[in-house]
């Protein structure tokens, strides 16, 4: 199980572990939300990826991973998207403060990013400036992807890997929130308890953690944890 | 079977518990609210233009017909990515905030969202509704002094019972179930667009096991309701 | 001054044409249309009412253009041969269908008074589908007559009913035109209403109207031999005489015949009888 | 040894109720019902062919409970009152319909047969709904009749037809029936076709049958004043004479009456006439 | 419009690339082949289903009408926990797998998925256009020799036709755009039970725009030539 966000590097790294070990794995994507609800409702599922710490931690506490599975893997950098051309000109994390612009975060207690944004607004003292400017607080990523793409806000706080893509395209573009507000966070993996190929999960979960899957994390924008 | 599946899980104490939180009741009033307003939509727009779909020839129609169904093979996350595109593209947006009206990130985005999820449904099934009704019985009601309109109220009508019950159903089920759709155009924010399945969604999203089952039971139970007075009053009708 | 004028009517449908119909009622006028099956009369019917756009030709109603007029507009009666009930209502409210858009008082008691005479109060409260033949075609009827069309049209309106009952129901309907100044144009099979209720008898046939005129015109003065075989009937000349049973009997030289038919007793009368209604047995 | 017995039959629908209505038919009988409408012709009718399901009372046919016999093991013919075709059929399908479940050869040169001595073979490709009520009806009959059912039953099979035509077809239908041998029940409002066709009538009247037994039985020696009244025919002795246009002349004490019947020239014969079709006219 | 609206935002030359990329080209074939072979399956239940509601009456019907009509009302998120709560619980499961199938995580999910989002729709509709068949209509065929089961299928399913029409379009609509039950049941696998709306859904989620919408283009072009064929086909037959 897998964070759909996540899906290039992982399908990268299944073809290179289906390779040296000659077995085949599935992995399923979804949002973070649909594939912890899959683990709750008893799918079958040795390995859980998902997009942020908040998901095992919660997996952890419902005894649904096993406890010293649980391994911080990659970070997890919010940025700012605006829309091509930048119509609301924004700057940086203070911009998000003038009147009339329109702000789209996720849901502080859905998405992972969500609460990651409060924070991060909270930290830089403008939550309540901005509260004002926020036009929708979105339950789950795409839609902030979707929003800021579509122009339908003039700024959205994103996960940094997930706007590669889009950048490169030329849809969005991106402002680096400031070092000293940014709150980074990291992906973890983590076995699950009713895990069937408990041994095959550890490998994979080494492998992936390894410093030669770092190399295929970073290659699609990831950074690695500093351990 | 399947259905029932879904009550084996949760605690009974804490479904007991969520069902009277706050977030549960503004989420239920609303999409019982945006529920019964979209399909009373749907419906009005649905039956004249099934009825026409039905009795009128006209060039293109095949066209017309194709473009109507298409929106129910779209996935809700396309469907609500059209939507917005549409009323969040400048000119039309301009032009209903001349008039008030601004569907992205409101409660009126709820509505618009379901009735154009549920319309195609609805208008499908009255064109062949009334492609079952014979024409003479609307000509001699016409021979008797009444108007077009005159005749598809007392007769077309009345005789189309038996498919706007199932349009109905079908919108209102349709109207209340629907998720994506809701989501990007309405935007899903917690206490101000959450309708049922965003409850659901979000409580699942915060690891909430027990609000979002109890938010599905509910769904469930509104649903069960609303259909079985709707089954009931084609059979008494 | 013509009350209905049908000027060179044409209508085509698949193969079958309506060709050239034209002929013209005066008011109060009762015409008879008489012909094969597959004539077009049905066709003509439902052409006069609106329900097929012919392709040439005119209609006027009163000195009024309505070939194109919308059909809620013309304010024309009519039974259909197969009686289109409104399947949804009750009988009394097909029957208080084209009342309730006329301005008039007394609605429901104007119902009940035609149920009773076409003897179908009983049935008020039921829904067309639980009816008989003969029951649907009396709703039929009652239908168009309780509203009191300026034109009435009838397509074989007495085909389901019972000689019984077909007699009591042609004998209200004399009694319901000779009140009202009505037009009506009926199509029957039976060859007797010519002589019993109409005035005027048009032949159809294959599309073409091949007579038109006074009743007695046609039967004695048929146009072609088609005509005449079609309508061959027995005319004979007798004296009138009361009988025990309600019948009039009628004696041609010493034979009696029985007649539902009423006359004065002891006058001079003329007999038609048709020959399909002769029935010879060997002895 | 009967072949049809209906024994005690009761069927209750809503107000109506048919009332142990018993009766038996021998091989090759042919029956006409005659009553007046709301009778409960068409319920008995049905019921025979299965659609009603009865109360009480059973059906034999060829000494076999029928009574819960599902329809299509019946084998019976019908031919309903509104003729029910299917709409999705061609008119050659919906003859075919019924054929295509026998095992028999030649099934289209059948088919084509009887519609030719029907008179609709021009008919054969049009849909139902395009067709005139005399049209339908005889393409119901032919659907009936192409089958060879051991028993057929028809209801009112000729009310749509014009006098010609009506006459053509009850011709055929006695030919077609002294060919086989087919029972009959007929439901008929025309009084005549007891004569002509029949050799057993039953008087239906409120769901009762009144009387049952031969043809003359009935009209000459009625059980009740009521079926006196409904078939009071008159009934008159003469010879026959060949006459011009291929009609029969009976000379009844000189007075000549024209009868589409054929007799065998100078032969004595018995004339019936109904009272509704002596049409008097006030000279 | 809003359909016309999808079509300003991607570039061309993005479409055309991603068109015959090998992700697309699987996911457009597996689509293809789940959404007819669930409408095939979906047809093939509702119309005895639906014949059955509407020609018979039996104690309870009331109840499983609205039963049958419930699974419109779920979010399909909803949905497919039912169904992975049905087949994933160990009896059922059992009992399939020692039948050889398996339904979670793989194609035949996929089918299975789409069939039970689908079938309600198809039952509703169907039911509704028998009660406007007439019931005598059938009798004849039956007066004429034919058993019940010959003279469903010479006398009702014909005349149903506009119904079939119906139920079919909006039943592969259904199939092929649904999206969250897949992704539950059948689990949304990279080039293995990927589907046209969830090429769409990832691409979406790793902000590849470009592919996202050219999947979205795609289904929208399939369903377009699929529901027009169905729709000249009601005229035709
Ligand atoms: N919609 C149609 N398309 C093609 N032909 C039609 C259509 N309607 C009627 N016809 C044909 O037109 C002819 C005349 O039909 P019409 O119903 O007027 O006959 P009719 O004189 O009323 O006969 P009947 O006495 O049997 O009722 C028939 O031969 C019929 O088959
Ligand atoms: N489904 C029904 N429910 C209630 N009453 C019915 C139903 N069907 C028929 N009836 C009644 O039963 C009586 C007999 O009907 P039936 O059709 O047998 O009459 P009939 O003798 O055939 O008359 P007609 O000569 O007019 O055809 C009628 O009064 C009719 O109203
Ligand atoms: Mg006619
Ligand atoms: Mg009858």
């Amino acid at each position: 199980f897998s964070g759909a966000g996540l899906i290039k590097p992982m399908e990268e790294l299944k073809i290179n572990f289906e390779k040296s070990h000659s077995i085949v794995i599935d992995i399923h994507y979804g949002s973070s939300g649909e594939i912890f609800a899959g683990v709750a409702a008893g799918q079958p599922c040795d390995v859980l990826i998902p997009g942020a710490e908040k998901y095992t931690d919660d997996a952890l506490k419902n005894g649904w991973v096993l406890e010293n599975t649980v391994t911080k893997m990659v970070l997890h950098i919010p940025v700012i998207a605006v829309p091509k051309g930048n119509p609301a000109k924004i700057k940086g994390l203070m911009d998000l403060t003038r009147p009339n612009v329109r702000v789209a975060i996720g849901d502080p207690k859905a998405p992972a990013i969500g609460r990651v944004a409060k924070q991060i607004l909270i930290r830089g003292g403008i939550w309540e400036k901005v509260k004002s400017n926020i036009s929708v607080y979105a339950p789950t990523v795409n839609q902030l992807l979707i929003y800021a793409a579509l122009s339908q806000v003039d700024a959205a706080i994103i996960w940094g890997d997930l706007v590669t893509w889009a950048e490169g395209k030329g849809k969005l573009e991106i402002i680096p929130i400031e070092k000293e507000y940014n709150i980074i966070k990291t992906i973890p993996t983590a076995i699950c308890t009713g895990a069937l190929h408990k041994n095959t999960a550890i490998q994979f979960n080494e492998y992936i953690t390894s410093p030669e899957g770092m190399k295929i994390w970073e290659k699609w924008g990831f950074e690695p944890c500093a351990e | 079977m399947a259905i029932a599946s879904l009550f084996v899980v949760p605690s009974w104490d804490d479904v007991r518990h969520n069902i009277w939180s706050e977030e549960m009741r503004f989420s239920l009033k609303l999409s019982l609210i945006t529920g019964i307003t979209s399909t009373i939509l749907v419906m009005l727009f649905a039956l004249p233009i099934g009825y026409a779909l039905s009795r009128f020839r006209f060039w293109g129609k095949g066209l017309v017909k194709t473009v109507i169904d298409m929106p129910i093979a779209f996935p809700e996350l396309v469907l609500g990515l059209c939507l917005l595109l549409l009323f969040g593209s400048t000119i039309l947006r301009d032009i209903l905030a001349s008039a008030g009206i601004n569907f992205v990130f409101t409660k009126k985005g709820i509505v618009a969202a379901q009735f154009f999820t549920a319309l195609p449904y609805a208008i499908r099934i009255m064109k062949s509704t009334f492609d079952y009704i014979n024409p003479r019985l609307e000509f001699v009601s016409r021979s008797l002094g009444y108007s077009m309109f005159e005749t598809f109220k007392n007769i077309s009508l009345p005789l189309a019972k038996n498919g706007i019950v199932a349009s109905m159903v079908i919108s209102f089920a349709r109207c209340i179930g629907t998720f994506g759709t809701v989501l990007i155009l309405a935007g899903g924010s917690y206490m101000k667009t959450e309708i049922l399945p965003i409850t659901l969604y979000l409580n699942i999203s915060y690891g909430n096991m027990g609000m979002a089952l109890t938010s599905g039971i509910v769904l469930m139970i509104v649903s069960f309701l609303a259909i079985f007075v709707f089954e009931k009053a084609e059979v008494s009708l | 001054m013509s009350f209905l004028r049908i000027d060179n009517l044409h209508i085509s449908l698949g193969d079958f044409y309506l060709k050239d119909v034209s002929f013209t009622l005066e008011k109060r006028d009762y015409l008879i249309i008489i012909g094969p099956t597959g004539a077009g009369k049905t066709i003509l019917l439902e052409s006069i009412v609106g329900f097929w756009k012919p392709q040439k030709g005119s209609i006027y109603l009163e000195k009024v253009d309505i070939t194109n007029e919308l059909p809620e507009k013309r304010n024309i009666g009519i039974v259909y041969q197969d009686y289109v009930l409104l399947p949804h209502f009750t009988v009394f409210d097909n029957i208080a269908y084209g009342l309730k858009k006329k301005k008039c008082c007394q609605k429901e008691s104007k119902i009940r008074e035609m149920a009773c005479m076409l003897n179908i109060d009983h049935l008020l409260h039921r829904r067309p589908d639980t009816l008989s033949g003969g029951e649907q075609q009396r709703v039929a009827l009652a239908r168009a007559l309780v509203v009191d069309p300026k034109l009435l049209l009838m397509d074989e309106p007495f085909s389901a009913l019972d000689p019984q009952t077909g007699r009591e129901t042609r004998q209200l309907l004399k009694r319901v035109i000779s009140k009202s100044d009505i037009t009506v144009i009926h199509i029957s099979h039976d060859l007797n209403d010519a002589w019993a209720l109409a005035n005027k008898t048009a032949v159809l046939r294959e599309g073409a109207l091949l007579q038109f005129g006074k009743v007695d015109e046609i039967f004695n003065r048929p146009r072609s031999a088609f005509i005449a075989n079609f309508v061959g009937a027995t005319i004979l000349h007798g004296t009138a005489e009361k009988n025990g049973n309600g019948l009039t009997s009628v004696n041609i030289d010493g034979v009696k015949l029985a007649s539902i038919d009423s006359a004065i007793n002891g006058s001079d009368v003329t007999v038609a009888i048709r020959p399909e209604n002769i029935i010879v047995l060997k002895k």
